[in-house]
């Protein structure tokens, strides 16, 4: 317990305010810092900017136009909100999914992933005045998009999800597409591996700050490269059967910082690769979609990993058209009280290295509504 | 053309406000920005500060508690200004049309100048957007200085 | 030393990555998800477009025999065209102009 | 016939700084932007800013603010005019100083708490540079037994040979005079990161044109300063100032954004050990 001086001289904080606009923060959450000087003394997130209802407006829709209400959850995970209630539609009306199909979701799940970290590590450069790295990635980053315009006609939203499978097919010929820009990105971003590993000024910047313990992090509950980061193996691949065949295994680091997390993130770029590829060469051929006309019935849970970690989705399906219940939970929304506790203590300077290392997606988290008692 | 409008033309500094997209529409105005698309090229710099831009680009639906800034950012951009809705749900609300706290498209807010279609709008399309934008704000700097003319 | 000394002298002295858009169009990638466009005399105003839209952008009113897309409220997933047992609907790879206007587009059924 | 010609270039000097110092600007942002494999804006775009940022509606938030603007730009007018003079050196230092105290007054005048840090960060980029500046200036009075700048311009030999670590210190003093990362804490010519755009957020139309074509002219005139350590002809002087600006841009886009502390300590260790092992060189084996 920290003992309270009374006799202390009344300091004078200043209240300094961290959004909703904010070129550090692209999106709208508010950060509202009580400096000492330059010493954060303490830090209220106030939530609420980009609020939508979109878990109400589940329960209006039919429930297959939810895949592309879903998918808008987030636009830099879509494919990933998609899949993962398709996931959960199939639980509920017990679909088969066809194993092309499982290992083409592995395939875009892993470019979704791709995609996210090279965005996290330029936009991590940017938040840290380190422009012609930011440049350099997200130039090396079009490379993903263009790919992903090639199979889906689009540079960020997929919409390749169907209930019971995929919508799109990769062939032949795509494949060796893939194989070949995707070693042409390994290349790129192999180049900048001394950066990240070595550069004095960039691991001055991130080494020791925002320190999360491993217990702080699992009392946290932090999920996703949060966590990995802090030395805990959390990863909700390691649940998925087609990605177990595919030997994967959660990158780890144990110095609990920023520098981890960014290395958690960095090295997962080169998994990701390897996990496409391999999930390239071991698809085996067959039909891609599983129709089933069923309306869902029943409550499920599915988990899956999103690029910031572990996501939610509980269905409550009532044997119509529409469902009863759709609650998602979100990797940043799961973060939050972990990154305020990194936060009190550090300096100015260090805000947007440590708010960035969490990777906030704020349009993810912001599906709950806080109901506050009136005093009466 | 008069120097004035031409300067205009030539550096439209842009402000970006997200009002609850999904986020492919921000992280697509940051890739018009990068090497690729380089928005550079026409003196666009993304400034992060009301008071000195001359577009405001909006992505996402606006909600009832985003509004209030919204309208504050606009209030608080010096004319000659213009605003840019970017991607469908700026437009008008979209796959977010049933929603219950958007309000279904920022021209609800405030006067919307071009939109942008695309869901996400491509960084293409952005460009194309900041084309049309620039003939508008061509039209406004030339009120503007009959505007003055007159006053004096 | 800085490591990104290399990278950027590499940069510097080779061409930039920039596509010079307005004045150099690519060209577009076939799969591009671009413009919709309705054919009405293979359209039978069976309304299944409009009932899997998940934006409500499309309004067949087989009334007035036509239908009306609204551009500036598609996503284009293209579950319409997947879904148009006529085949009447069809994409091109240009993309969707920006507009002073949300507009409407409205295609008819000629009147013999 | 060659006094005229030295007073005419004098003149030329000080009313193409403006010209001069916008193509720099407009340089250094081509340069930055090949550097990261854009295509970059023209290179007029800087004068196409100036003139949009004039003829834009000013939101001014308080009386003193535009006042001091001009006190910014005017103090830095004079020290270029000083420069073409040939007068005291001590005296255009601090008379430019005058200047950056113009600009961090004007940004603690506003109540916004982003422009107040910028204003207390401008003042610690002031504090790291004026040891190195004042150094050197002592380091020229022990070369040419004067303060002014006509002894420079008078000595033979040039300054780079006999001052030739104190010449690479002046990188030091050209990042932080043109804000660039690592030291670009108080505010940069992009959206800052952390501070939205530090001592620059209260300005808006006219008084933030004013404060921008100041921040040309300051740069313009650190690089004349460099430009004397070969005085004897402008054109090698310039062409070191050029590379060492170059050297400047190539250090923005090598390091991310360092805190204040670490630019106090290089430059109040790097920069002053330098420039004293340079001096005790030269007093102890009477270079001169």
């Amino acid at each position: 317990m920290s003992s309270h001086n009374t006799a202390t001289i009344q300091k004078e904080y200043t209240v300094f305010p961290f959004g909703p606009q904010h070129p550090v923060l692209p999106e709208p959450i508010q950060l509202r810092f009580t400096l000492d000087e330059e010493k954060i003394v303490d830090v209220v997130p106030q939530l609420g900017y980009v609020h939508r209802g979109i878990e109400r407006a589940a329960e209006l829709n039919d429930y297959k136009r939810n895949i592309y209400l879903c998918e808008r959850v987030c636009g830099i995970c879509n494919y990933i909100h998609g899949m993962t209630y398709c996931r959960v539609i199939e639980d509920l009306t017990d679909t088969e999914v066809p194993e092309r199909a499982k290992y083409l979701r592995i395939i875009w799940q892993e470019m979704g992933r791709l995609q996210s970290h090279l965005l996290w590590l330029g936009l991590f450069a940017d938040a840290i005045g380190f422009e012609s790295l930011f440049m350099q990635i997200w130039r090396d980053r079009e490379i993903i998009l263009t790919l992903n315009e090639k199979t889906n006609g689009h540079r960020i939203h997929l919409s390749t999800n169907a209930i019971g499978g995929a919508r799109k097919d990769i062939d032949a010929s795509l494949a060796k597409e893939y194989r070949k820009d995707l070693e042409l990105v390994r290349e790129k971003i192999k180049v900048l591996e001394p950066v990240f590993y070595k550069d004095k000024s960039f691991r001055q910047l991130t080494e020791g700050k925002g320190i999360l313990p491993k217990n702080q992090a699992n009392f946290m509950g932090a999920v996703g490269p949060t966590i990995r980061g802090s030395g805990i193996p959390q990863d909700m691949r390691t649940l998925d059967p087609t990605c177990k065949a595919l030997d994967f295994k959660p990158v780890v680091y144990e110095s609990c910082d920023s520098y981890a997390r960014t290395l958690v993130r960095f090295d997962e770029v080169f998994q990701s690769i390897e996990l496409i590829n391999k999930a390239l060469d071991q698809m085996p051929d067959g039909p891609i979609l599983n129709k089933n006309e069923k309306f869902p019935e029943g409550t499920t849970i599915v988990r899956t990993e999103q690029p910031r970690g572990e996501l939610i989705y509980y269905v409550e399906g009532n044997g119509t058209n529409k469902l009863s219940r759709v609650k998602i939970r979100t990797p940043t929304g799961a973060n939050i009280p972990s990154l305020v506790s990194m936060l009190i203590g550090h300096e100015l300077p260090d805000i947007p290295v440590i708010v960035h290392s969490i990777d906030p997606c704020i349009s993810c988290t912001e599906r709950y509504v806080q109901v506050k008692k009136e005093a009466s | 053309m008069k120097l004035m409008t031409k300067a205009r033309l030539k550096s439209p500094w842009v402000l970006h406000f997200d009002t609850g997209s999904c986020n492919g529409c921000d992280i697509e105005i940051l890739a018009a920005l990068t090497p690729k698309f380089d928005a550079e090229r026409f003196g666009i710099v993304n400034i992060g500060d009301p008071k000195q831009a001359d577009i405001l680009l909006i992505t996402g639906p606006a909600n009832h508690r985003n509004k209030t800034v919204l309208k504050n950012l606009y209030d608080q951009m010096p004319e000659p200004k213009l605003v840019m809705a970017i991607g469908e749900c700026a437009c008008s609300g979209a796959i977010f049309h049933n929603c219950p706290n958007t309000l279904g498209g920022v021209d609800k807010v405030v006067p919307v100048d071009v939109y942008v279609p695309g869901c996400a709008a491509r960084p293409e399309q952005i460009v194309d957007g900041v084309v049309l934008a620039l003939q508008k704000l061509a039209e406004k700097s030339e009120q503007l200085e009959k505007k003055e003319k007159k006053g004096e | 030393m800085p490591e990104m000394l290399k990278e950027i002298l590499k940069n510097l002295v080779s061409k930039p990555a920039t596509v010079n858009y307005p004045f150099v169009k690519p060209e577009p990638l076939p799969a591009t998800r671009g413009a919709l466009s309705w054919d009405m005399d293979r359209c039978d105003q069976c309304q299944d477009c409009e009932r899997v839209c998940p934006s409500m952008a499309i309004k067949v009113l087989p009334e007035e025999k036509r239908v009306e897309y609204q551009p500036f409220k598609c996503l284009f997933c293209f579950l319409c065209i997947d879904n148009c047992m006529q085949q009447a609907i069809s994409n091109s790879t240009t993309l969707t102009a920006p507009g002073y206007e949300k507009r409407v587009e409205v295609f008819e059924i000629k009147k013999q | 016939m060659t006094q005229e010609i030295d007073m005419a270039l004098r003149v030329l000097y000080v009313l193409s700084a403006p010209i001069l110092a916008g193509l720099l600007t407009g340089i250094d942002r081509k340069l930055t932007a090949r550097m990261q494999s854009r295509m970059g804006p023209p290179l007029l775009q800087p004068f196409y800013d100036l003139i949009k940022l004039w003829g834009k509606e000013p939101f001014i938030t308080n009386n003193i603010q535009p006042t001091l603007a001009f006190g910014y730009l005017a103090f830095t007018v004079t020290g270029i005019s000083l420069i073409a003079l040939q007068e005291d050196l001590l005296f255009i230092l601090y008379t430019v100083l005058i200047a950056d105290v113009c600009l961090a007054v004007a940004a603690y005048s506003t109540k916004s708490p982003y422009s107040n840090l910028g204003g207390k960060r401008e003042l610690l980029a002031m504090l790291s540079i004026e040891p190195i500046m004042v150094l050197t200036a002592i380091g020229v009075h022990l070369i040419t037994g004067s303060f002014q700048i006509s002894s420079i311009f008078a000595y033979p030999t040039p300054l780079i040979f006999i001052l030739p670590a104190a010449l690479a210190v002046q990188v030091i003093v050209l990042v932080i005079d043109m804000k660039k990362s690592p030291f670009d804490i108080s505010g940069s010519s992009h959206a800052h990161q952390s501070l939205v755009r530090g001592v620059y957020t209260e300005f808006s139309g006219y008084t933030q044109a004013l404060v921008e074509l100041g921040h040309w002219l300051k740069v313009y005139f650190t690089m004349s300063l460099i430009a004397l350590f070969w005085a004897q002809n402008f054109l090698i002087g310039g062409a070191i100032a050029f590379v060492l600006f170059f050297v400047a841009i190539l250090i923005d886009n090598l390091y991310p954004r360092l805190d204040w502390k670490d630019m106090l300590k290089t430059s109040w260790t790097f920069g002053f050990i330098m420039i004293l092992v340079n001096l005790i060189v030269i007093v102890v084996f009477k270079v001169i």
